[in-house]
């Protein structure tokens, strides 16, 4: 069958692949470009352990066709980090011991920052809207609402 | 058959692509994508169309007109869309009202499907390129329905006569115990004088609590009010039995939420 | 979280410099950023997907199974039955002699539950393998099932397992599990108050977020690496060259980092069929159960019930107690005969009682097999004792937390199963709940220890 | 409409290991030229954080700091055998498998280092930041760096060493059931408060009160997201999970996080922690294993909590809103 051209943006770096019509862009992250920081959880959208944020929108990279995404922006969790230095949400979550086993972490960050980069200073209540879409079974979700809580907080001393 | 999407500018050449069988319409991929991850082989093509009028908000005074491609992000941030930013905003978590769309919730299954329950309270109007029909026949027919749904329309209804609750086990994002929207008029004396109310849950798909609004035109909103509508509440409904809960619960509690509502 | 250092600190030396240290956990920084390697972000060039056709009822006979019109579906590689399988029939903990082999790789001439796996399907893709799948035909003739650990003991009831014989696991010591330690009629008859009282649960998924899965690549020398979320890599080793018949020097196994388990994740389910697939294709194989599968086909914890009798005194002693505690373990044995035991030794929970009778049961039912879950044996278990405390507590007037104090085990307390007790905290734990909670007891609880016999 | 509230307590210990089919596991530990430490295991992190412990305890037991500790594990061509992660062993049995391990390291690299200071391996001690000092002369001292490389490099010593950590297997007595199921038991006690619709049946844990006992938290900030992921996990299953809901009726069942019901961020109570520590004759510097007991005690806890808001005993679990709220029209009916 002939393969469908995509060609996006990735982490501010262009990428351009050739992929079977009806690719989840979960697929094509994963399995032709090689970023595995989105996470296969359920394939359902009831995880969100695949979330992405294309063009500043939260969405579930495994309920969407890659060849819907042509000419998007796309941010994933691998691509936060400028320079090697994390961004203050991955520091959050580190030193508020908000991963265990690890699984969930790269969808709950980039729900995080969906939230943050629209709503820098968030209420704790908005902390845990914006988390709920993404399913942790290990820690009970209190240190990631304090992680994001933590991350919001040194955002606006940064600002200030 | 390996699956495939094609995309199509205008919704008369999807129409006529959605002819071919094993196609379905591609929304937001909350119900298609999924059904084709989880392995249901009968869809192997999507269809989908650009039709910039699929994306748009139409207010017009207390005419609102939203596409069906809109998402449930869109309308939970519209700001002439106040009313319903609650109804909008009880669909799925954050990533999923930034792909789930009005057309595709007015064939989500109970317990989904929240939204197409504020949407029948309101009267609404669904389109397609076949013409316009009332909410209520649309969800009754909707099983073999084939065209795509451009729109639905209704009469903006004024902040404090629109009421919307959705019970769920887990807060604040999960799917539905039941939920209940209620569209209601009041004389200057306080007494209802129109009244629609729309239940999930309490069948397939969303249905109007009819004994229910017939017993409240006259009342007021009071504990003695609204009992009679209370008591008739459950009036032809056959509440679904899920993982969620069971009939016996739904039929339980469904005054008491009612209730609350209404005296709220 | 506080750490209380004022109990117990005459049993602790705070001379250390690494242990109790809360230092950075070295695998975090992976996790936010995403290089975290788990199994399923191994990719291999030509990898085939693994699909499982699988029982739509819950017990039935296979007549046939017809593959063929699947195996000519485009992108379908091969396809495998029980004969495919070297030893079909295996129980994984035969590693520890406890048997008898009793489940099916692949199912042979019957199905036990509903979701059994009958047929696996590899395709050089998810979707060919899903197609294939569902062109495979199977002939049932369905039969009546058991669903109620009741039902399934009665005589007439339907057979779930013909490797056992009857539907509960014979121990050594008969149809169950017995711990007998005291005279417990004696302690009943001269106690105050009997109260007998039955509690119930229902099957508890681990869900962890990551699902159950392996990817597989033939390593070209005859070996096979393996890469797991397994909880045990020997332990899944060992059983796959049992099954497969292949010695365990050919088998690499490769893991170690898991996105949760919770005890989900100790059955040896994918690996060795996956392992099978790519010897039997020389191709890269992933098997990775779907989030359904997780949820309705990976092993639950099991529903238990639990009946506890207790004989107690006005003066707040718990005499007698017997326990009769059921284990439903679903279609297969699994780790079930193991989690009955351990309940057995588990019971009568924290407390000194003199007179105790266990009987622990290991029923099948026509549901999927469970086995292990985070509190395997116990979590139930301590439900229906805690619940069973609060209802003696009342019946005889007293303060539910004082009742515990007046019956907690200490240092040096025979327990039913016959080992003394050391190392006891209950006690220190109940009077720093009375304090943190503010729920007063009197002087005498507080002034108490574990280790100050009749303190 | 009435909300009540009410509250419960709860007592539990939990047994560490399975010593009902012997449980072994084992453990190497070697240097590397330049005196950083590899420990090698099969032991499986499930994200509890067996890889940091490991290295904790490793670091703690040669003398140096954490950061100097590598884990390897989890490769069955390289990891001596491990039992598994499960039955609250994996901190227990491989921590003291890494202990004997390390110590056996030690002891060669002391005696390496008092070759090179001339003096008796007995008078040597480490101070923890990587160097070997002689007792009561500090200023006499080598970096391990240097004793590693002179291991190496000139005397012709590995630095390394063997641990293996085994609970030989009980098998119960058939008569009166006399067994050893395990070793050390960790303790807790849980007290819940909860509110109670007494109109719906829906039931809110507004508190959790938490005290555990466990042996020895050898590193309290991993202990404590054991516990506080665990407490989530105990009312969880008090009130939420079941894969049947219906049981033993089959249908039904949960297929996906939408069906299958666990608290959600909008859900958590109030939880507070409060950890002992009675040390452990038989665990690695005292631990016992934590991971499991820890969701146990809330879910007795709740359940009493709803009999003292509304008086009704839900008996079987999940406690549903469905339950609750049946058992209350029986209540009124009677």
């Amino acid at each position: 069958m002939a393969k469908i051209p995509v060609q996006f943006t990735l982490n501010g770096s262009e990428k351009a692949e050739f992929i079977d019509s009806g690719t989840t862009l979960l697929q094509a992250l994963r399995d032709k470009i090689g970023d595995t920081s989105p996470k296969g959880g359920c394939h359902q959208g009831t995880c969100g352990a695949c979330s992405v944020i294309i063009d500043g929108e939260l969405r579930l990279s495994c309920l969407t066709l890659a060849e819907t995404c042509n000419g998007a922006t796309i941010t994933t969790t691998s691509g936060l980090a400028e320079g090697g230095v994390l961004h203050p949400l991955q520091r959050a979550f580190l030193d508020t011991f908000a991963t265990q086993c690890g699984f969930c972490t790269p969808g709950m960050i980039m729900a995080a920052k969906a939230l943050l980069d629209h709503t820098p200073n968030p209420s704790r209540d908005e902390v845990v809207e914006a988390l709920s879409g993404n399913i942790c079974r290990c820690t009970g979700y209190e240190p990631i609402i304090q992680a994001v809580l933590t991350a919001a907080r040194a955002n606006s001393q940064n600002a200030a | 058959m390996a699956l495939a999407l094609q995309t199509f500018a205008t919704v008369k050449a999807a129409n006529a692509a959605l002819k071919a069988a094993g196609t379905r319409y591609l929304g937001g991929g909350t119900l298609v994508v999924r059904a084709a991850n989880e392995g249901d082989v009968s869809v192997s093509g999507l269809i989908r169309s650009t039709e910039p009028s699929l994306s748009t908000i139409a207010v017009a005074g207390d005419k609102v007109c939203i596409g069906a491609s809109v998402t449930m992000a869109a309308i939970a941030g519209h700001p002439e869309l106040g009313t319903l930013a609650k109804a909008a905003r009880a669909v799925g978590g954050p990533a999923i009202r930034n792909m789930a769309t009005v057309g595709g919730n007015l064939f989500a299954p109970a317990p989904y499907g929240d939204f197409a329950v504020a949407l029948l309270a309101l009267d609404a109007t669904v389109s397609t390129d076949g013409g316009e029909t009332p909410i209520e026949t649309f969800l009754a027919n909707r099983d073999g329905s084939r065209a795509v749904v451009t729109s639905v329309s209704f009469t903006l209804p004024k902040a404090d006569s629109f009421r919307f609750l959705k019970v769920s086990r887990v807060k604040p994002k999960g799917v539905s115990v039941l939920s209940i929207a209620g569209a209601l008029e009041l004389s200057s004396d306080g007494t209802v004088t129109s009244a629609r109310i729309a239940l999930g849950c309490m069948a397939d798909r969303p249905m109007r609590a009819r004994a229910a609004e017939k017993a409240l035109i006259g009342r007021t909103l009071t504990a003695d009010g609204i009992a009679p509508a209370l008591a008739a509440a459950g009036d032809g409904t056959s509440p679904i039995t899920d993982p969620i809960a069971s009939a016996w619960y739904r039929a339980e509690v469904l005054p008491v939420h009612l209730g609350r509502l209404l005296l709220a | 979280m506080e750490l209380r250092k004022n109990y117990f600190a005459d049993l602790r030396k705070d001379d250390l410099h690494e242990i109790g240290q809360p230092r950075p956990r070295s695998d975090s920084p992976g996790h936010v950023t995403g290089k975290t390697a788990f199994f399923a972000d191994r990719n291999f060039p030509g990898m085939l997907h693994l699909k499982m056709v699988r029982s739509p009822h819950h017990h039935a006979r296979i007549r046939s199974i017809d593959t063929s019109e699947a195996e000519k579906h485009p992108g379908v590689v091969k396809i495998l039955t029980a004969k495919d399988v070297p030893h079909n029939v295996y129980t994984i903990l035969i590693l520890i002699q406890i048997g008898p082999e009793d489940e099916t790789v692949l199912a042979d001439g019957k199905v036990r539950w509903k979701g059994e796996a009958v047929v696996a399907v590899l395709a050089e893709t998810e979707r060919a393998a899903q197609e294939a799948a569902a062109k495979v035909k199977v002939d049932y003739e369905v039969l009546p099932a058991v669903f109620d650990m009741e039902e399934a003991l009665k005589p007439d009831a339907p057979l779930v397992n013909e490797y056992h014989g009857q539907n509960y696991y014979l121990y050594d010591s008969g149809e169950c599990r017995k711990v007998r330690f005291g005279d417990v009629e004696a302690g009943f008859a001269g106690a105050d108050h009997i109260l007998e009282q039955s509690y119930q649960s229902s099957p508890i998924e681990h869900a962890p977020t990551e699902t159950t899965g392996c990817v597989v690549a033939p390593e070209g020398n005859d070996r096979f690496t393996c890469y797991t979320n397994t909880q045990a890599m020997f332990f899944t080793l060992d059983n796959t060259s049992i099954i497969l018949q292949m010695p365990g020097s050919k088998l690499h196994f490769v893991g170690g980092t898991v996105g949760g388990g919770f005890g989900g994740k100790v059955d040896v389910i994918v690996e060795p069929i996956a392992i099978l697939g790519a010897k039997l294709t020389g191709r890269p194989v992933c098997f990775i159960y779907s989030r359904e599968e997780e949820m309705q086909i990976s092993s639950p914890r099991a529903a238990e019930k639990v009946v506890i009798k207790d004989g107690v005194m006005k003066d707040g002693r718990i005499v007698a107690r017997k326990v009769t505690g059921y284990t439903d373990a679903g279609a297969y044995s699994r780790h079930s005969p193991y989690g009955a035991q351990k309940g057995a030794g588990h019971y009568p929970g924290p407390y000194t009682i003199p007179n105790v009778w266990i009987d622990t049961y290991c029923v099948y039912t026509n549901r999927t097999p469970s086995s292990a879950m985070r509190g395997f044996g116990v979590t139930i278990g301590d439900f229906a004792l805690e619940v069973q405390m609060d209802k003696l507590a009342r019946l005889i007037g007293m303060d539910p937390l004082e009742f515990r104090f007046i019956n907690a085990y200490r240092d040096g307390d025979m327990k039913a199963h016959r080992q003394p007790t050391e190392g006891a905290a209950l006690i220190e734990c109940m009077q720093e709940a009375s304090r943190a909670a503010n729920w007063p007891v009197a002087e005498k609880y507080l002034a108490m220890s574990s280790y100050v016999k009749g303190a | 409409m009435a909300i009540r509230r009410g509250r419960g307590v709860a007592a539990i210990n939990y047994p560490t290991g399975m010593n009902l089919g012997g449980d072994p596991t084992q453990a190497l530990v070697h240097s590397t030229p330049t005196g950083n430490f590899m420990v090698t295991l099969s032991s499986v992190d499930l994200g509890q954080g067996m890889k940091q412990i490991m290295a904790q305890i490793c670091a703690e037991t040669i003398g140096v700091p954490t950061d100097r500790v590598v884990v390897d594990t989890a490769d069955t061509d390289t990891g001596p055998h491990c039992m598994g992660t499960f039955a609250s062993r994996g901190t227990h049995r491989a921590g003291n498998a890494v202990i004997q391990a390390a110590r056996e390291a030690r002891q060669v690299m002391l005696e390496v280092a008092a070759e090179e200071l001339e003096v008796n391996a007995s008078d040597l001690e480490t101070d923890g930041q990587g160097n070997i000092l002689v007792k009561g002369a500090p200023q006499k001292s080598i970096s391990i760096f240097d004793v590693a490389l002179s291991a190496h490099f000139k005397r012709g010593r590995s630095i390394s060493g063997r641990g293996m950590f085994l609970i030989p297997r009980s098998y119960p007595e058939k008569e009166t059931g006399a067994m050893k199921p395990s070793t050390c038991y960790a303790h807790a006690c849980t007290v819940a408060e909860v509110e109670v619709d007494d109109e719906t049946g829906e039931v809110t844990v507004l508190t959790v009160k938490n005290v555990f006992e466990i042996g020895r938290a050898l590193n309290p900030k991993m202990v404590e997201q054991q516990l506080v992921g665990g407490s989530w996990m105990g009312i969880s299953h008090a009130l939420y999970e079941t894969t049947e809901p219906y049981y033993p009726n089959r249908d039904h069942g949960g297929t996906d996080f939408n069906q299958y019901l666990m608290p959600g961020p909008g859900d958590l109570a109030e939880t507070e922690i409060i950890v002992l520590e009675r040390p452990s004759a038989d665990g690695p510097y005292g631990a016992k294993g934590p991971g499991e007991m820890c969701a146990n005690p809330q879910i007795p806890a709740v359940a009493n909590a709803v009999f003292d808001a509304v008086g009704v005993r839900i008996d079987t679990l999940p406690i549903t809103p469905e339950r609750v709220l049946r058992a209350l029209k029986a209540q009124a009916a009677n």
